[in-house]
């Protein structure tokens, strides 16, 4: 019985038997056993709740474990065993016959190169174009994954792109050369559902066309059902069901699959308490790049937030929405006075926040915390994941000793469903939704009054995002904590916002009570928007 | 760019006008002056000297007609090397001292980075060891025994290159100074190299570039571009001293750069040739920093902001 | 064969080429070719005439009278006359030259008063009754001025290139000798090139049409461009590598004696060195042959007189009490001295600072006098400094016990080290001896026409000086030289001269 | 969540960066032999002098300029002319002379009675002991003596001035690597504060402190330390301001152009937001963050302080004799490069060992620090 091989008889493209990978000296067995088989122009999902070993898989298969990983189990890629070849070989094939998408598109393209030069690396690696033929494809691919103005986009650097923007750059890449096999990593993590309907269009096409394999890594249920024609389920680094979608949807054999399946969120936000307080109060605020100096003079200013008034009281929740690169992300980092590019004025209870300077913010500090979009480059790769959350304990609460700063860690890891033994490890060492949760989990251990949570379930398969949000709640209920909550996933908007505030190239497009903006909005961008989420079109019934 | 560029520039007028007056002063602390020898003057002989030179006028005096000079261009004349002026010696040694440092920063930039990074490549090998230990080699063993050591090697026992000399600069004259100059160099990029590249393998894009499977030259640019932030903010400062010459160099090969000109206007205590000498490291030191600052910029976009 | 080029090793790049301006052993080798003085030396440091085919002296002594050669010509073909002569004497002491050896014209007439500006320029003692004849009126009786007319400070200036160049005069190009060479090229820190000059009144003998003289800052590293053949000589060796070098050049390593010495000077002003049976202990001490052997290796002599041997208008050097003594005896007498005085072992604890300024052989030559001492019962803490500090402490009265000083001479006569320690020597005698009858000697001596009455009152001098040590004489120093093979004509001698027209290449 | 089983509970301050660092440098081999190699040169330089059995400031007459030899002296050859200068020395002659295993007989002769007093200079040199009488003839003017021979060892051999070169090449280490440590930490600690304040605050303040940076580059280092000496005279402290205040510079730019990066890293602002102090986030995150060029190029500081040093103390502020430096004594041996290569092997061959270890220690601890690297 080989649960992941569904065709023994057909030639599969890529072939992954008893994939091992364990971490000897963190004593994690990541992958254990696996057997997986993909056919030329499959496509295959692959799921299961966060840190079952999803992205081992990927790394594996591309020979980018780490070192310290042992690996144990065979990979073929087309009759080609990956594990054993040379590293020219290998290279022959990574990038050219087979695409990645990191699961972390922020952290994953070189800070230092303009991302024009970075998509067209593999064309003129393996393509052999010259570096103007490649810029020219490569702005092309811009276009196909549906960033705006992709021929000026091509010289901008990665930390000028939002979260989605450089998520579809990472896919342009790996699609650059048109693979025969696209391993991706929870690919639309960041983007809107108009540009994830784009991507996927595009992946339908390369799919008719080339032939194109899809190992497809999400816990967006819903999506798999939509791409994937078969799915196979991990947990803890074991894959515990296989098959073809539809059946594996309509009849869900291994306890886990349901569990994943069930778990929608669930139930609307409660009403904000009449004469609720102010926490959070902003008047025009904007958020103006400075434009890329040139050698005589500088661009125009890149205005990526404009004039966005917002007043959050003890405990709202407002929703922020919008394609990506509308800005969201600008907005909360300016809300938080931690954008340097921002202007107007944002009042925190009673104090003016921009009257201060950074050293009379700080003690405010507690009272309004973010989560990054990014948890990998939020992350400081050198303290341990309790040291990271306890970190802000030690400004605020410094009477603390080390041990019960250490429990208090202990306690928040459990919180947001992370295994408290696994405190003691470094960011690198998790996996996406797991640093996630450590990001969550740094910003609530502090209780504040406002929480900035920029796409913070983004990497959350449906259980554990159910856990979060329930968490979310809770506090709220209990300590009266406002959000300002950015997502791109509407139906977990639904759930906790009271507002929604819908967000295009920068300004504000709709705004208004949750359930009036997602089941009848006022502008056809947020129509677009809501229809192509889908949000009815629960998994249950389709 | 150009605006930060001219501010940059512009502050350097204060920042030498500090390190002149500094220097004016502190210089004329030390005990013992330019006419102090170890046979003593007689002391109308010092008094006509003292005149000649106008170090008989009060201190202030004399700075005031320093910084005057100085803002003419013009550095003074050298008590020491009493037929030439400041900026004679300069004009004629400058050269030399450049062509030599030029040379053994290209050497050491070359060698350096090719060593580190087949040390940061082979990590924890014998190769990475050897690099290590030759490196620390070169550091430790002083110029004023290497320079020897290849004089007795080169020149007297395989007869190869000339022993000293400058020869108008022919190449043959040019290779034992610039490998002397350039030895502790390349020893100190190698190590920044290794040490930056290192860090680069364990950045997650790394691991975006080998998944793309690039080839070698190209994640050699990669890589290299990722550790250079260290090796270019070094190598500011090191080329003002590399091309403003070295006192061992040159002393020991007999070249006639500028180098000597730092230890042997200070000892002289030949107060025009060391504010000259000031003068120009601070020139060198402000466009050379400048210029790193610059290439760091040129390096990493997120630096551009220009502060 | 190599180039035809004299390739000379020069110790350092002279601070000028302007002869009235210059100080250093460097620039007399370079203007000793470039320029002739009334006098000059011959091919073996003998005193010939030069631009002077012959002088006279009046009965006192006061009156020097010089012929000029009638084929004295500069190098631009312009005729020397006695006018240059008196111009360059003048310049020289003009105050406004900034003449730092201005002191070896002392001895003419108003030479001092004009160098201090107290008098006109013209008030020198110096005139020149014809364009033949030089005539300079002395304030004493001077045996040893001829001499003095051989130092590049009593060279005549070629007046229209002069007026023409101001300063710049000393450039290539500009500078017109009337030496054997002339200046062709000059690149500090590299070489200065003169060649022959075809105007010089016996070009016809000068063998080597080129030299150039090449700065030797680093004496190890000429060494090497010497053994390389890069270098045809060297004047001066390092003292460290001499005897490696004997064996390994044999007889083409040269040493002989000098006109110098290298000597302690004691503070007689402060207690306990202002005894001066503690001074004599101190110096009984002092293993001055291994001194000159395993720290100087042999590039220095041992001392026991302030004056070395073999000057001129000198008896040979009165020896110091003790030195025939065996080491043990001398030991003793230093023990006893110092018990007198009430220290040495057993006695009051002796510390005594010495200062010195840094060089390898200062250094260990200090270190090694410490642990002479030591016996006698003396701790010894040292102050070292860099060159100028030092000169300059001493030079401002700073209050030290025994400093290091060296001397060498500008002419070879006892009054040249003897004056040393006058008590009216602000420059020198900073360890401020003052022996009233140590003065009256040397002013009889000054007086004195009478060479051999001179010299018996000079050694008197001595003799007083070497009871009192007020200097602490340690060695003599020896001039080093590295000949190489090509060079021929070369003959040692005490002033360790050998101007390059007397040489040839082989 | 797949771990857990297998993950031994930490105690919490075991887990830092810091503490796991050690425990791996510990359980490295090359760690430990470096850092073995460096104690036992430490260990060699404190207890060293004291068993070479050689004062450092002794000097032996008889042996200026010894080769390294493992052999006793003095050889038999070499009994002769000691002898014979010694003789010169009491004034007197050597005669009939016998070299009898480790004892030597002869005769004093002279033209004169021979004053027994004279022998005590047999056990004043360095070659003979104490010398006996075993007979008198001719009035006294010969006298028979009999001296054992004092057997001497010079491992490393002796420099000019006959001191012995181990002992003083340990006795040396003493200062130098104090020094070398002790000034490259104060550079070190001054350097990336400095440049982490520069490069994090950015904007004005940057600006200036690289100003001042430049300024010092400029400053006539050669006259820094003359004053030095003449202000406060010598102590050895001061070679620790001389050093420190020219040796931060390099650090504090390197640091600066890194602490740049990282500080718009996402994690700085994170910290940002959580309310650290600058103090604080220097410390914590972007010190941390930029530590393998600092360990690398601290590394690089050691041999640089400790050949600085003997410049030093030719400017008159090193160390003063008979105490010496390893690079006093390098910068000593170089000269007699070609005459007594030992007089700088020695003394470079401990400092190249030395900063061997150090660079390999160095370069472990780099790697003990990167958490990526082993558990
Ligand atoms: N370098 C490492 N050392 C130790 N454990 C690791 C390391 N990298 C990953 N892990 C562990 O391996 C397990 C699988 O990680 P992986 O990244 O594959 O999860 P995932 O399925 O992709 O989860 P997510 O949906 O959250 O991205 C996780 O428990 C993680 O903590
Ligand atoms: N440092 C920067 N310099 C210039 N432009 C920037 C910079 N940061 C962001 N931008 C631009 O500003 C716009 C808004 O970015 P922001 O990150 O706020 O978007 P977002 O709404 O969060 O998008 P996403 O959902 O993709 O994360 C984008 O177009 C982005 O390209
Ligand atoms: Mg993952
Ligand atoms: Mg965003």
């Amino acid at each position: 019985m080989n649960p992941g091989s569904v065709n023994p008889g057909s030639t599969s493209l890529l072939s992954l038997r008893g994939l091992g990978v364990r971490y000897p000296q963190a004593g994690v067995t990541a992958l254990d056993g696996l057997d997986l088989d993909l056919a030329r122009g499959e496509t295959l999902a692959l799921v299961g709740e966060s840190g079952s070993g999803k992205s081992q898989v990927a790394l594996a298969v591309m020979g980018l474990l780490p070192q310290q990983a042992q690996v144990a189990g065979s990979v073929r890629f087309d009759g080609t065993e990956l594990t054993a070849l040379s590293r020219p070989a290998l290279d022959r094939i990574r990038g050219a016959r087979i695409g990645l998408v990191f699961q972390e598109p922020m952290t994953a393209l070189d800070p230092l190169f303009s991302i024009g030069h970075q998509i067209a690396l593999p064309l003129r690696a393996h393509r052999g174009l010259n570096r103007r033929q490649a810029m020219a494809r490569a702005r092309e691919l811009l276009g196909l994954v549906g960033l705006r103005d992709a021929a000026s986009r091509l010289s901008a650097y990665p930390h000028e792109l939002s979260g989605g923007e450089r998520q579809r750059v990472m896919i342009a890449m790996a699609l650059a050369c048109e693979p025969d096999l696209l391993i991706a990593d929870e690919p639309t993590t960041a983007l809107d559902v108009t540009v994830q309907a784009q991507i996927l269009a595009l992946l339908a096409d390369l799919k008719a066309r080339l032939g194109l394999a899809l190992l497809f890594i999400t816990h967006d249920l819903r999506l798999v059902r939509r791409i994937a024609e078969r799915t196979a389920v991990l947990r803890a680094g074991r894959l515990v069901e296989a098959g073809p979608t539809e059946r594996l949807f309509r009849d869900p054999q291994a306890p886990e699959t349901r569990n994943l399946l069930a778990a929608e969120p669930a139930g609307r936000k409660g009403p904000v308490p009449e004469g609720a307080p102010v926490v959070l109060e902003a008047r025009g605020v904007a958020v103006a790049y400075p434009g890329r100096r040139r050698f005589l003079r500088a661009e125009a200013p890149r205005l990526a937030v404009a004039d966005i008034d917002l007043t959050v009281r003890a405990g709202q929740t407002i929703g922020v929405v919008g394609e990506s690169g509308s800005g969201k992300s600008s907005l909360g980092r300016a809300l938080v006075r931690l954008e340097p590019a921002a202007h107007g004025l944002v009042r925190f209870e009673d104090r003016d926040l921009t009257r201060l300077d950074r050293a009379a913010l700080r003690p405010l500090r507690r009272g309004f915390q973010p989560v990054f979009q990014d948890p990998m480059g939020s992350l400081s790769p050198r303290l341990t994941a309790g040291e990271i959350v306890t970190e802000g304990l030690r400004v605020h609460e410094p009477h603390l000793n080390a041990a019960s700063r250490d429990a208090r860690a202990a306690e928040a890891f459990c919180e947001v469903r992370l295994d408290p033994a696994s405190r003691h490890r470094f960011p690198h060492a998790f996996s996406g939704g797991q640093r996630q949760r450590i990001a969550i989990a740094r910003a609530m251990i502090l209780r504040p009054r406002l929480v900035v949570l920029d796409e913070p379930t983004s990497a959350l398969d449906r259980t554990v995002q159910r856990d979060i949000v329930a968490l979310l709640r809770d506090l709220q209920a209990a300590h009266g904590l406002a959000y300002l909550f950015i997502s791109h996933d509407l139906a977990v908007v639904r759930a906790l916002a009271d507002t929604v505030l819908v967000l295009r190239h920068g300004r504000e497009v709709e705004r208004g009570p949750t359930p009036c903006v997602l089941e009848r909005p006022r502008e056809a961008y947020t129509r677009a928007l809501v229809a192509a989420a889908d949000l009815d079109g629960g998994l249950a019934q389709a | 760019m150009i605006p930060y560029v001219l501010r940059r520039l512009a502050q350097g007028v204060p920042t030498l006008f500090i390190v002149v007056t500094l220097s004016f002063f502190l210089v004329r602390l030390a005990p013992g002056g330019p006419f102090d020898l170890e046979r003593p003057l007689p002391a109308a002989a010092m008094e006509n000297l003292r005149r000649v030179y106008g170090l008989d006028q009060p201190l202030l005096v004399q700075y005031g007609r320093y910084l005057a000079a100085l803002a003419r261009g013009d550095l003074g004349p050298s008590f020491s090397v009493r037929d030439l002026s400041v900026a004679e010696l300069f004009a004629r040694g400058l050269p030399v001292s450049m062509t030599l440092g030029s040379l053994a920063l290209a050497v050491a930039l070359l060698l350096g980075t090719v060593l580190g990074g087949l040390a940061a490549l082979r990590r924890g090998s014998g190769l990475d060891h050897a690099v290590t230990t030759l490196g620390t080699f070169a550091l430790t063993v002083p110029g004023f025994v290497v320079a020897p050591l290849l004089q007795i090697a080169f020149g007297l026992s395989l007869r190869w290159l000339p022993v000293g000399g400058w020869d108008d600069g022919s190449p043959k004259n040019l290779v034992l100074p610039v490998a002397t100059l350039a030895l502790p160099q390349v020893a100190v990029v190698a190590r920044l190299a290794r040490a930056g590249l290192v860090e680069v393998f364990d950045r997650p894009h790394w691991r975006t570039l080998r998944a793309l499977g690039l080839p070698p030259r190209i994640l050699a640019l990669h890589a290299l571009r990722g550790a250079a932030l260290p090796v270019v903010s070094y190598l500011g400062p090191a080329a003002a001293g590399l091309l403003t010459g070295s006192v061992v160099v040159e002393t020991v090969f007999g070249l006639p750069g500028v180098g000597r000109y730092f230890v042997d206007g200070a000892i002289n205590r030949d107060y025009t040739l060391v504010l000259g000498t000031v003068v120009l490291i601070a020139v060198f030191v402000l466009v050379l920093n400048l210029l790193s600052d610059l290439a760091c910029a040129l390096i990493d976009p997120r630096l551009r902001d220009f502060g | 064969a190599g180039p035809a080029a004299y390739r000379r090793g020069n110790g350092a790049d002279p601070e000028t080429l302007d002869p009235h301006k210059t100080s250093t052993v460097a620039e007399a080798t370079i203007l000793l070719d470039l320029y002739e003085g009334l006098s000059t030396y011959g091919p073996d440091g003998t005193l010939v005439p030069g631009a002077a085919e012959s002088w006279t002296t009046s009965a006192d002594g006061l009156t020097w009278t010089f012929s000029l050669r009638p084929d004295g010509r500069w190098s631009n073909g312009d005729p020397v006359v006695a006018d240059d002569f008196v111009h360059g004497f003048r310049r020289m002491l003009d105050p406004a030259t900034g003449a730092k050896y201005a002191s070896v014209l002392a001895p003419i007439r108003n030479a001092e008063a004009v160098n201090r500006g107290a008098m006109p320029v013209d008030a020198v003692g110096v005139s020149a009754p014809d364009p033949r004849r030089v005539v300079i009126q002395l304030a004493q009786p001077t045996p040893y001025f001829v001499e003095l007319m051989t130092h590049q400070a009593s060279t005549p200036v070629h007046r229209p290139s002069l007026a023409r160049h101001g300063e710049a005069f000393t450039r290539p190009g500009h500078l017109v000798s009337n030496g054997a060479y002339l200046l062709k090229d000059f690149s500090p820190n590299d070489r200065i090139t003169a060649i022959r000059n075809p105007h010089y009144r016996e070009a016809g003998k000068v063998a080597i049409p080129q030299v150039e003289y090449i700065p030797t800052p680093d004496l190890a590293a000429a060494v090497r461009r010497f053994a390389a053949g890069e270098i045809d000589s060297l004047e001066d060796l390092p003292a460290d590598q001499v005897k490696a070098l004997k064996s390994r050049f044999g007889d083409r390593v040269v040493l002989n004696p000098a006109l110098g010495v290298l000597a302690l000077m004691v503070n007689v002003r402060k207690r306990p060195l202002d005894d001066a049976r503690v001074r004599r202990a101190l110096s009984l001490a002092l293993d001055r042959e291994f001194l000159a052997e395993a720290v100087w290796g042999e590039t220095m002599l041992p001392a026991y007189s302030l004056t070395p041997a073999g000057l001129d208008n000198a008896l040979p050097p009165p020896t110091m009490p003790g030195r025939d003594l065996s080491p043990l005896e001398r030991e003793d007498a230093a023990v006893a001295l110092l018990r007198e005085a009430g220290y040495g072992p057993g006695g009051k604890p002796l510390a005594v600072e010495l200062r010195y300024n840094i060089t390898d052989n200062n250094r260990n030559t200090m270190v090694a006098i410490a642990d002479m001492w030591r016996p006698l019962n003396v701790t010894t803490s040292f102050a070292a400094t860099d060159a100028k500090t030092h000169f300059a402490y001493l030079r401002d009265g700073g209050p030290f016990d025994i400093a290091r000083m060296s001397w060498l001479a500008d002419y070879a006569d006892p009054q040249n080290f003897l004056f040393l320690v006058e008590s009216d020597n602000d420059g020198f005698n900073s360890g401020r001896y003052a022996n009233p009858a140590y003065d009256a000697l040397m002013r009889d001596a000054a007086r004195e026409t009478d060479l051999e009455a001179r010299a018996r009152i000079l050694s008197r001098a001595e003799e007083l000086f070497l009871a009192d040590l007020p200097w602490i004489p340690l060695l003599h120093y020896r001039h080093k030289h590295l000949i190489g093979p090509r060079l021929r004509g070369f003959v040692p001698n005490l002033r360790g001269v050998s101007p390059t027209r007397w040489l040839s290449l082989a | 969540m797949s771990q857990s089983a297998a993950s031994h509970p930490l105690a919490w301050a075991e887990a830092s960066l810091l503490a796991r660092a050690r425990r791996r440098l510990v359980g490295d081999r090359l760690a430990r032999a470096s850092a073995a190699l460096l104690l036992l040169v430490a260990l060699a330089c404190l207890v060293g002098p004291f068993v070479t059995g050689h004062p450092y400031d002794r000097l032996y007459y008889d042996y200026p300029g010894t080769p390294p030899s493992l052999a006793l002296y003095p050889k038999p050859a070499s009994v002769r002319p000691a002898l014979d200068r010694l003789a010169f020395r009491m004034r007197v002659r050597a005669e009939d002379v016998a070299v009898t295993g480790d004892a030597v007989r002869l005769t004093l002769a002279s033209d004169k009675p021979v004053d027994s007093r004279v022998l005590t200079f047999f056990s004043r040199s360095d070659t003979f002991g104490e010398a006996r009488i075993l007979g008198r003839s001719e009035d006294g003017r010969r006298l028979a003596v009999e001296a054992p021979l004092r057997s001497l060892r010079f491992l490393a051999g002796t420099d000019t001035l006959g001191r012995d070169l181990l002992t003083r090449t340990l006795v040396a280490g003493r200062l130098s690597l104090a020094l070398g440590l002790l000034a490259t930490a104060v550079a070190l600690g001054i350097g990336v504060i400095y440049g982490a304040l520069a490069g994090t605050l950015g904007g004005r303040v940057d600006a200036a402190m690289m100003r001042l940076v430049d300024i010092l580059y400029s400053l006539p280092f050669v006259f820094f330390v003359i004053m030095l000496v003449v202000f406060f005279g010598r102590s050895v402290a001061l070679i620790f301001v001389a050093v420190g205040a020219v040796e931060w510079l390099d650090m504090a730019r390197i640091v600066r152009a890194e602490a740049q990066g990282i500080r718009r890293r996402d994690y700085v602002r994170a910290a940002e937001a959580l309310g650290l102090s600058t103090a604080a986030i220097l410390r914590r995150h972007v010190v941390p963050n930029l530590l393998g060029p600092v360990v690398a190029f601290a590394a690089l500081m050691v041999p640089r302080v400790i050949l600085l040093e003997s410049f030093l103390s030719f400017l008159g502020l090193g160390v003063q004799e008979p105490a010496t430096s390893w690079g006093v004594l390098i910068a000593d041996g170089a000269r007699s490069l070609e005459t007594a290569p030992w007089m700088l092997v020695v003394p470079a061959a401990f400092l190249v060992a030395t900063l061997v270890a150090l660079t390999l220690l160095a370069e472990r601890l780099r790697d003990a620090l990167d958490p990526r690297e082993g558990a």
